[in-house]
Formats: C-alpha cells, structure tokens, sequence
C-alpha cells in the first residue's frame, strides 16, 4: 500500500507534517548541524515584530515538572533585517518556510502583511495573536474575539499573496472555540493550537519569582492534555479550519495524539531543547506509526477520534 | 556553522568519585573528545525515562583526551545540587547518558608564550585544568587561583595542582589558603608574577569583580559566563548576557553559542534582572 | 522564637495551613488509617450536590505528564445522606470541617445552603462553581462574572451561619482576576485557587478519547505553575481575600511557593494519591521551611513575593 | 476501618526474574506480609525521585509468606507494559520501592471444605496460586484454569502447577494447552469436577464470561476485578464499576476498596463507558 505523508495547511500542500515550533528553533541555522532543514515540512521562524527588541531581562526561564516557562519577549532583530539575513539562508537550506510574525498593535500586523507581500518563497504566516497589545492595556490579542479578529483582518487586508494564514491562539480563554471562529471570519485558513498558558514560579530561596519578567509561558509536556483538548474542541466546531498542533509533542505518539484530535500539522517545540533531533524523531515515528495503523495518509487521520461523536 | 562538531551520544561512564563536595566523572564518548576545546562544554539528560526534568544540563569539560586505552573520554567535575545533578552524581558505571557536545565557545589560547593566570570559583575551577595544560604545552607560565566559600568546595586534583606553576588557594570561610574573596589578592598575584592575560571561569559575581580588575590593569581577560539554559545549542533565547557585538552595541546574546567563553570587556556586567539602558531593542 | 503556624481564611482561624483538596480525600474515612485527620487545618469534603449522583461513566483517569486527569462527574450520594452520614463520623475524629457544595443551577447553590444552616461544627463552606450550570447550555459558573456572581450570592443569601464562603475558581478563563472580584463582591471572603484545567487523552491505540466523558479536569505538578500565577494575580489585585490554594503541592516547598504567591491555606489534592501520607508530609515540611527562612508566622509568608512590586 | 492494615513500606528487592514474559519479583516487607490475603493487592510508586509518572500502579499479590528465613516477604508478577511496569521489572536486586499495602478486599475462603476452580488470564494467573495453597491447607480440592492469547504469556510456575490437583492451559493461538479461550473449556471443567465455587482474576471480559457461565450453572462466583486506579485507598473515585449493593441497588462502586474481589453477579458486566440503566443517581 502506498502512504502519503504530505499534508495541507489551508490550501498548502507540505511534504509531510512535522513542523519547528515558532520560538524553538532559533532561524534554522542552530539546528542545520543536527539534520538538514529541508527534511522537516517547515520551518516555523520565530515571531518577528516590526522594531528590533531586546527582548526581557534574564533569568527568562525555569524548569518545572514536565515543563518550562519562558519570558523571552519575543526578542528579535525586527522584520528589515530578518528578511535581509535569514530568510536567503533558509532559502539557501531548501528550508520550506513559514513566517512567525507579532505586532503591538492593529496597526502592526497590517505592516507586517505589507512587508511580506514581496517576498517569494514563503509557504505560509503564522500570525502570532498571543502578545500583549499596548493599545488594549497589554492584553493579548488573542484573548478576546474582537481584537483577534482586528489582528487577523490587517494581515488579510493588507496581503496579495495568495498563502494561508494561521492565526496562533492562546490557550488562556473562557472559550478558545468561539476565537478560533473569530479568526477564521476574519480570513485565516488556520490556527496554530497552543501557545503557551500563562505560569509563574516562585523561587523559595529568593522567595520571589524566578523569572525576571515574573509570569513566563509554560509549554512542554505538561501542557498536552490541553493542547488537545483545544485542538479537539476547535476542530468539532469548525472540521474545515486547518489546525497547526503543538504543545508537549515529543514523540510519534504524542504526534499522533494531536492528528486524531484534529491536526493537520504538528510543531515540535520544547522537546527540541532536550533533543536537537526531536523533529525528526517525531517525524519517523510519527510515519511508522500511521502506517502501522494502516492509514493511507495524514489527511484520513486527522480528526480520528472523532468518529462516531 | 553554529554548534559545528556537536552531537547527540550515548556517553558511557567509566569512573564517578566523589571528591570533596563534587563527583569526578569520567565519559567514554569516542570521536567526539576530538573535537573538544578547554571551554566548552556538554548538555547532559537528566532523570532518566519517565523525568519531569525535560531539560538537558551543561556542564563545563573538565578535560577530554581522544585517545586514551578505551578512547576517546572526557571528565566533568558535578556539583551534587538539585534534581539533575543528584541524579547524574547517583550513576553507575557502565550507565550511559544521554549528551550532546561540544557546545560553545572555547578559550582563546595565545599563539605566543604567555604569562596567564587562571581563576576559578567553586566547580568553575573544572574547564581550567584543561586548559592549564594547553597553556603549559605551548610554553607558556601558568599561574592558577582558586576560591570557593569552604575547603570542601574547592576542586583542585593533585595533578592539577602539579601541573601549574603556582596555586593559591581562598576561601570566604578561611577553612582553607588564604581568608577572603578571590578578587582581593588578585592584584597582588597580577602584580607578582607579570600577568599578561586572565583567564576565568565561575559565578556571574566573581567574573564581574575580575573583569573590573581587569579592566583597571588593562589585561586582556577571557571568562566562561553561565546564565540559566533551556537548549544549550542557541535555539531558545533564554540564555542571554547583554554583551557588546563588534560595532560596540549592547544586544542580548546567546551565553550558549556567543559564549561560555566571552571577552570580558565585551559583557555589561551586573545586568541580572534588567536590561541595561541603551540596549539595541531596549524594552 | 516562637512560631505561629495557624492561618485565617476569612476571619475564621485554622490550625495550619494545611487541607485536603475537595474530591481527593474520600469522605475522610479512607485515610484514617494512614493519619490523625484532626493534625490537618482542615478536610474539606468532596462537592456535595442537591441529590444523588453517579458520576460519570469510566475510564475516569489516565495519567499524563507529572499529572493526570479525571473524570469523576461529581458522584455522591447528595446532601441528605451526606449530612447523615459523613459529617457525624468526621466530627467524631475531631476533624475541622469545610463541606464543598455545587450545584447545577443557582437555585440549587441556595437550596444546598438551607441545608447547611442548621448544622454545627462547620469551619466554613467551600463553593465549587467550576460545575456546569444546566441552565446555561452547560457552561461553568465561574466562567463568567455574572453567573460566578450569581452561585455565590445565592449561597450568601440563605444562609445565616457565620461562616467563611469560599468559592472555588476554575482557571480556564481569560482573566480569573475579575471573576474573584466578582464572587467577593457577591460575599465570599475567600477564593479556592485553583480547580483543574480542562484537558483531554486520546488514546493512541484504541484512537478515541480515553476517558468516557472524553474531556477531564487535569492536576497534579503539571499545573502548579498555572496555579502560582493565578493566586499572585488575585492576590495582586485584592490583597484583602483569603487565598485557600492548590495544584500540584507536594511538598513543603511547593505548599511555600503557593504562600509566597499569596495563599494562606494550602489543599493537598493528587499528591495523595501517590501517597496517603501526602498532606501529612506537606504540613510538617511546610513548618521547618517557614521556620527555617525565619517566619514568625503563617502570615508574615502570605503574598511575601509580592514585595518591592 | 476501611484500608485497615495498610501501610507504606520500603520495600526492597531480593529477587526479580523473567518468567515468559512477566518478571517474578519477590519483595522484603517485614510485618506487613502476615496481614496479606489472597485477592489484596499493592500501590507501588514508579519512576524514581525525579518521576512525571505520579501515580502508583496496583499489582495483585502473587503470594505473601509472613515467615521467611529473611523475615516477611510478598511476591508479584509484574508484565512489564508500559512506562511504570517497566522501570519497576528493570530494578536491580537491593533497590527499594515505595509501597503501599495490602489494599483491597481478598477471595473469601469457605469454611468447609469445597471443590473450587481457580480461573487465570495473563497475569490474573499471579494471585490464584496463593489462593489455592489456603484452600488446599484447609483441605478443599483445586482445579486451575489459564489462559492466555498465547504460550508465554501464561504464568505457571511449576511449584504453583504441582499444588493444584488439574491444570488445564488454554491459549487463544493454540501455541500451548488447549486452543481457544478460557471460557470455552469451563462448563465442561465445572461438571466434570463438581465444582462448587469459581475464583477468578482476568481481564474484565474474561470475568464476564465466566460471570455468566457461573450464573447459569448456579455456581458461587468470585473474581478480582480490574479498574484503572489513581489512588488505589478509595480516596479518588476514579476505579469505579456498576455494582448492586446489599439492597440490590446498582451504585458506582470503587474496586479498590468495595474489591478488588466481589461477588460476580453484584456486578454489572459489560459496563465500560457507561452508567447502567437504573444505577442509583443515574446521570
Ligand atoms: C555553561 C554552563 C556550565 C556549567 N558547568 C557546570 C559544571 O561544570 N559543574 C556543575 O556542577 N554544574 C555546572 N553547571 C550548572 C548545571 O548545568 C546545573 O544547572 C546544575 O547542576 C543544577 O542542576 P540541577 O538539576 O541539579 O538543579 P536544579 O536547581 O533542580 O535545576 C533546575 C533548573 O535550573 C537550572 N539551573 C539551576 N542552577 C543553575 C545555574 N547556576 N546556572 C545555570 N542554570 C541553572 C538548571 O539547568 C535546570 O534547568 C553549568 C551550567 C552552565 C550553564
Ligand atoms: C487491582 C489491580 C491489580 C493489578 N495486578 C497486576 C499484576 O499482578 N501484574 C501486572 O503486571 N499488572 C497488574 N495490574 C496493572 C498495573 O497496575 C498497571 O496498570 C500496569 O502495570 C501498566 O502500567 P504501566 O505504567 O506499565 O503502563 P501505562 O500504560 O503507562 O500506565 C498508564 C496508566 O494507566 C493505568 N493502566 C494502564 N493499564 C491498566 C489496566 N489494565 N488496569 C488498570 N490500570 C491501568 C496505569 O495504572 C497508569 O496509571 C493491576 C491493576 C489493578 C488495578
Ligand atoms: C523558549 C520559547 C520561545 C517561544 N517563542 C515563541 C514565539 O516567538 N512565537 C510564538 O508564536 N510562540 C512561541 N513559543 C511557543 C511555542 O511555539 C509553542 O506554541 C509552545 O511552546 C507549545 O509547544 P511545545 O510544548 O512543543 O513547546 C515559544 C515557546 C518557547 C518554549
Ligand atoms: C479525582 C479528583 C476529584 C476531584 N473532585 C473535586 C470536587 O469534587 N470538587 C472540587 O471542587 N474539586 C475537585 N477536584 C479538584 C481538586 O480539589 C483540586 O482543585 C485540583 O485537583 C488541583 O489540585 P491538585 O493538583 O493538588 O490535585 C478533584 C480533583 C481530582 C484529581
Ligand atoms: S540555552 Fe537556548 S539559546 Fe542558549
Ligand atoms: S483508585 Fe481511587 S478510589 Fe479506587
């Protein structure tokens, strides 16, 4: 029996499903001594904002169990010089790229947009909607249907390419369905499933929060469970919408886990940091695993456990 | 190419003793301690399994030998601390580990003869008996201080001690060598033995009062900086020191792939908690 | 020095700070074998609704990452019964009492509290309005301001008994700060922090939800990060409101790291499940660490993170 | 009192062989063997200090003598599956797990000597040979049954085979004893040996077979039923199974205290993911 392993992101096609998670592969230069970056579907580059940023103050992270938080603060060079020095080296590598990007405000996004319209080469968006919007007293886009929407719409509006657009949503919500449905009205073809929740730990000795910027994101494995359940809840509401899962994937297993709750794509992300070829793992045993369970393709998996519900 | 020679091994022990409060071990790790310079160091998984510890631990290279009987090896020095290193520390012989390396920087060794001075604080004594031997082999005058806040937590093996020229000892608790703070006879030994570069490795406080020595002296100083990890192979950005690049901004850069091992004069010392003004992309 | 280990919840003191957490400990009896239930600050009693219950269906568990989820559905033999048979036997052990009610209408939140007037010996009254309110399609109480705000007024007005009302939040919402300020304004004078996230398994062999209910409510060390963040919000913002926290404290260090963020009573929940001795250990850890830090009292640790910020 | 009895030991390996593919493990636990019964089983924690596995995992009793040369000592017979039964069969000798027991009620011995059939599946083999030296030493005659889906997945050891008056082995793939399963084989067992009383332990399907063979033939049924446990002392409610109680009302009642062993016909079989019609409080 043939087995497809390309899979669709929108109206995407990807020679197969593993992906890097945004903010956990540095820009693909860190990882190329590991595995070449052509053999994963994509290259999810960290999310670059309009300026550059210096990003928070250290410590930015600690670990907890099965899990990590981070405070980066998207820290980055800002999008001129990211399209100027990374984007030609990825290209370089055969890389199949999707560009992360971030913004303040409305405003922002729909710059952004406008930036990447002249670009060649770029596969897909994902549209981080999960950073704090300083016209809305620093509550994250994401967080609300509105201001999701208002994200979303300025990229759309504001791009001719012809590309899908995944909206990347917070899990830190009284109904994560009802944003995914925000967003796809406002013309995203996506959602990347979960950003980090909200964490904060406390170091008993210093007896204040460890992380300079006190609250950090927490992923890793720790946070599975409600990765996909996210995923499942959006996907039973609107089974058209791609969904980009990712949150404690780790192995082919978990992988899988995320497929049948609803996922076309999977990132990896945390497990890169305790193992530069988590990726690929993930990416072979994911392969030998729906093809032991004698699914043709990622397509008639995705959404499995869904069945009879 | 970033993290150039570094791979993923399965690291079999050969020796874990502990010395004083810390764990001498020794890795079988085949090709790869070819590739290792006195500086760099390797990521270890920690918990084996099952752990809810999901992240690797760097630990600096002791030494590494390419070819000895069993071949290539390479010896770090563990500070039995938390959860990680009480594992590691609590292995058998014959347990492989889990490592990826080598990773970072490494010291920049003098193409001349040099009259350099090691300093190390606590386990950050370890990367320096590597490259003292380097030193040495090359020519040059070696000469080595230790400090740490008791006897028990300075690491100094015999053959280390023989092969430096001279070795001071400090302790904050005078329960060995001299009574006080590294940076206090500092001056005093630069002064003496005509040093003409430093070379560091230890907590963030003590590099910080040598580079300011340093400074003052105008000695050239290369120290091995250690900010929390999560990847170690430049991937996550939580590793950041603010650091000058070579137009002189101040960017927070990668302690992992920018570093350990950094010029002194290039790092804005004291910044734990903030971001220094003038940062590029300040927040 | 001497050194004060009991704690307020409202302005009802307690011997120390240390609780079962609603649902983990039986009806007390199970674990009386293992310890004195009288050496806790408190047993607060599995939620007690209007009727009997069954709970739902099983599997109700599967473990995930340093957690684990369940599924349980409330089962208990409702109210009556429960004031017949269970609180006799606990004051019998001289165990200090907080009875856990739900509901699944705000008529019932009343009703439930009627129930309780007459009885002696309660310590206080622990609301769980993370339940699911039947008149509104399903949606937890403590998901929106109002209906929070409804299920514990409800409680406040039909009862007479002078005691501390503590309403138990579920963290899966967008900002758990204002649904705090809510249920205080509605007359609790405590918050339980936190209930469990939702989350879900799918198993990857029989390609279906794990758990019969298919979503469950996840605990454990997991979401003690989740946990720490959420009681330094609320007590941020109303530094005046008793803080009875939980999730994922399993020892004395985590129970001072809940302290420090801002709670002044700690409920021991899954940890007891890996060991009946669990909420014994916390106690008598908790006790040396505040000791050893130099903390005259229970007190003088509450929100101690928060300083200089 | 409920979990009268149990308690939380260290105890430490002193034996731990693979038979077929189970691992026999003998534990010390001191006192705690003399107040084991057949049927009861034990909570041990997995994964060492540093584990993401919090939760204990529940194995049968396979036999508890209380007075050995070495003191008190309870065995197990452990199928390493996944993450938890794995790390525990791949414990050396000396080491020490964390255990909690005896849990659980256990089979209910006659007090007149009767002609029982011990009934097997898998490792649901591990408890009925502790049963059948009880029954035996009271004088009764014990006939076994084991089944598996195949030949090394049946545990047998040849001491437990001797003590027993017939053996009789099925496998599901004819790779051992007689081809088919179990259930197949029992009427046939059951008249030929009189038998008055069944014990069994298995998976859940296999129970319910016997369950009702044992209702049609009017035979006195018991069987240790299998739930998946958090808690394993009836604090978390997550093990439940439909079952009549003393009135006849079905309620969801845990396993872990109300069983591991009941009476078959309380229970209600073929149950799994949903709430019986008519159960008490019905959802
Ligand atoms: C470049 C580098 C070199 C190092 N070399 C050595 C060495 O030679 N010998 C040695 O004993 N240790 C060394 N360390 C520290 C080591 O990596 C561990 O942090 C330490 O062993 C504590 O880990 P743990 O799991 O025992 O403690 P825990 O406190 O449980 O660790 C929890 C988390 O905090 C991080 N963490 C805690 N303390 C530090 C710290 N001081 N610096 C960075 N991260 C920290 C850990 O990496 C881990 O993610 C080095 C660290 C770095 C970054
Ligand atoms: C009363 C009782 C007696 C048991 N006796 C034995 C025995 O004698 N020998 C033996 O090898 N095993 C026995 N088991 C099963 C054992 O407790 C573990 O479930 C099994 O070893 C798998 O655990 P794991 O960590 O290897 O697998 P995993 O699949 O990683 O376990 C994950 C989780 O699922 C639970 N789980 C998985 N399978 C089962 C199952 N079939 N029943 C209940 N819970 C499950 C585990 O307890 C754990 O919480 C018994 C279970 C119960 C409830
Ligand atoms: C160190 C770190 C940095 C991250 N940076 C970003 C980012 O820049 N943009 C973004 O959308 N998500 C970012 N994330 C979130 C991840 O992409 C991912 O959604 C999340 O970590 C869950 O997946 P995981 O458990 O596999 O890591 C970051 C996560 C980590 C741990
Ligand atoms: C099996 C189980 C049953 C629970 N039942 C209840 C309940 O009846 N009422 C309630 O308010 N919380 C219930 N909870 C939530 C706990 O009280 C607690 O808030 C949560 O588990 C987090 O704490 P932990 O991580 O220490 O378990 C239950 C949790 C578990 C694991
Ligand atoms: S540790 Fe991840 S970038 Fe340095
Ligand atoms: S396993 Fe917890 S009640 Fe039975």
């Amino acid at each position: 029996m043939s087995f497809d392993f390309s899979t669709q992101l929108g109206d995407k096609r990807f020679s197969n499903p593993i992906f890097t998670a945004s903010g956990c592969a540095g820009s693909g230069k860190e990882l190329a001594q590991f595995f070449a970056l052509e053999e994963l579907g994509g290259i999810v580059t960290k999310s670059i904002m309009m300026k550059p940023r210096s990003g928070r103050a250290t410590p930015r992270m600690a670990e907890t169990p099965s899990g990590m938080l981070n405070s980066i603060g998207l820290q980055g060079p800002g999008i001129d010089r990211f399209l100027a020095d990374d984007i030609p080296w990825l290209k370089s590598q055969n890389a199949t790229i999707v560009i992360s990007i971030a913004g303040e405000s409305v405003e922002d996004y729909g710059l952004l947009a406008k930036k990447l319209d002249g670009i060649p080469g770029i596969s897909a968006i994902e549209i981080n909607i999960s950073c704090p919007n300083v016209e809305n007293r620093g509550q994250v886009f994401s967080c609300h249907v509105d201001t999701a929407y208002a994200a979303v719409n300025a990229v759309k509006t504001n791009l001719n390419l012809r590309i899908p657009l995944i909206a990347k949503l917070s899990p830190d919500v009284t109904n994560i369905a009802d944003i995914a449905e925000s967003v796809h009205s406002a013309g995203a073809s996506g959602v990347a499933l979960i950003n980090t929740l909200l964490g904060m730990v406390i170091d008993t000795n210093t007896m204040k929060p460890k992380l300079a910027g006190k609250t950090g994101g927490l992923s890793g494995p720790a946070i599975r469970p409600v990765a996909v359940r996210a995923i499942y809840q959006v996907h039973q509401r609107l089974p058209q919408l791609s969904i980009l899962g990712m949150g404690g994937v780790a192995s082919g297993r978990d992988a899988l886990e995320l497929i049948l709750a609803g996922a076309s794509g999977i990132s990896v992300g945390t497990a890169t940091f305790g193992n530069p070829l988590a990726a690929i793992k993930v990416k072979n045993e994911l392969q030998d695993l729906l093809i032991e369970k004698g699914f043709a393709s990622v397509a008639a998996a995705v959404g499995f456990a869904h069945r009879d519900s | 190419m970033i993290n150039k020679h570094a791979r993923k091994i399965a690291a079999e022990i050969v020796s874990n003793k502990r010395v004083g409060t810390y764990h001498h071990m020794v890795f079988e790790v085949g090709d790869l301690a070819a590739f290792v310079r006195p500086g760099n160091f390797v990521a270890v998984s920690v918990g084996g399994e099952a752990s809810s510890m999901i992240l690797r631990r760097a630990f600096a290279v002791h030494r590494a030998s390419a070819k000895t009987h069993i071949g290539g090896i390479l010896e770090l020095v563990v500070a039995p601390h938390g959860g990680g290193s009480k594992w590691l520390t609590s292995l058998p012989n014959g347990f492989k580990v889990d490592m990826v390396g080598p990773l970072g920087t490494s010291f920049g060794i003098p193409t001349e003869n040099v009259r350099a001075l090691l300093v190390g604080g606590g386990y950050g004594s370890a990367p320096l008996f590597g490259l003292a031997e380097v030193l040495k082999n090359r020519g040059s005058r070696v000469d080595m201080v230790l400090g740490a806040s008791s006897a028990a937590k300075i690491y100094a093996p015999i053959e280390g001690k023989r092969s430096v020229n001279s070795m001071t000892i400090t302790t904050d608790d005078g329960s060995a060598g001299l009574h006080g703070r590294v940076s206090e006879f500092l001056p005093e030994i630069i002064e003496k033995n005509n040093i003409e570069v430093i070379y560091s490795c230890g907590p963030m406080g003590m590099l910080a009062a040598i580079s300011e020595i340093a400074a003052l002296m105008q000695i050239p100083h290369q120290c091995a900086v250690e900010e929390s990890m999560a990847c170690g192979i430049g991937v996550c950005m939580t590793c950041v020191i603010p650091m000058k690049d070579a137009d002189g901004v101040i960017k927070m850069q990668r302690s992992c792939i920018e570093g350990p091992v950094v010029s002194s004069e290039r790092v804005i010392w004291n910044s734990n908690g903030k971001i220094p003004a003038g940062t590029w992309g300040e927040l």
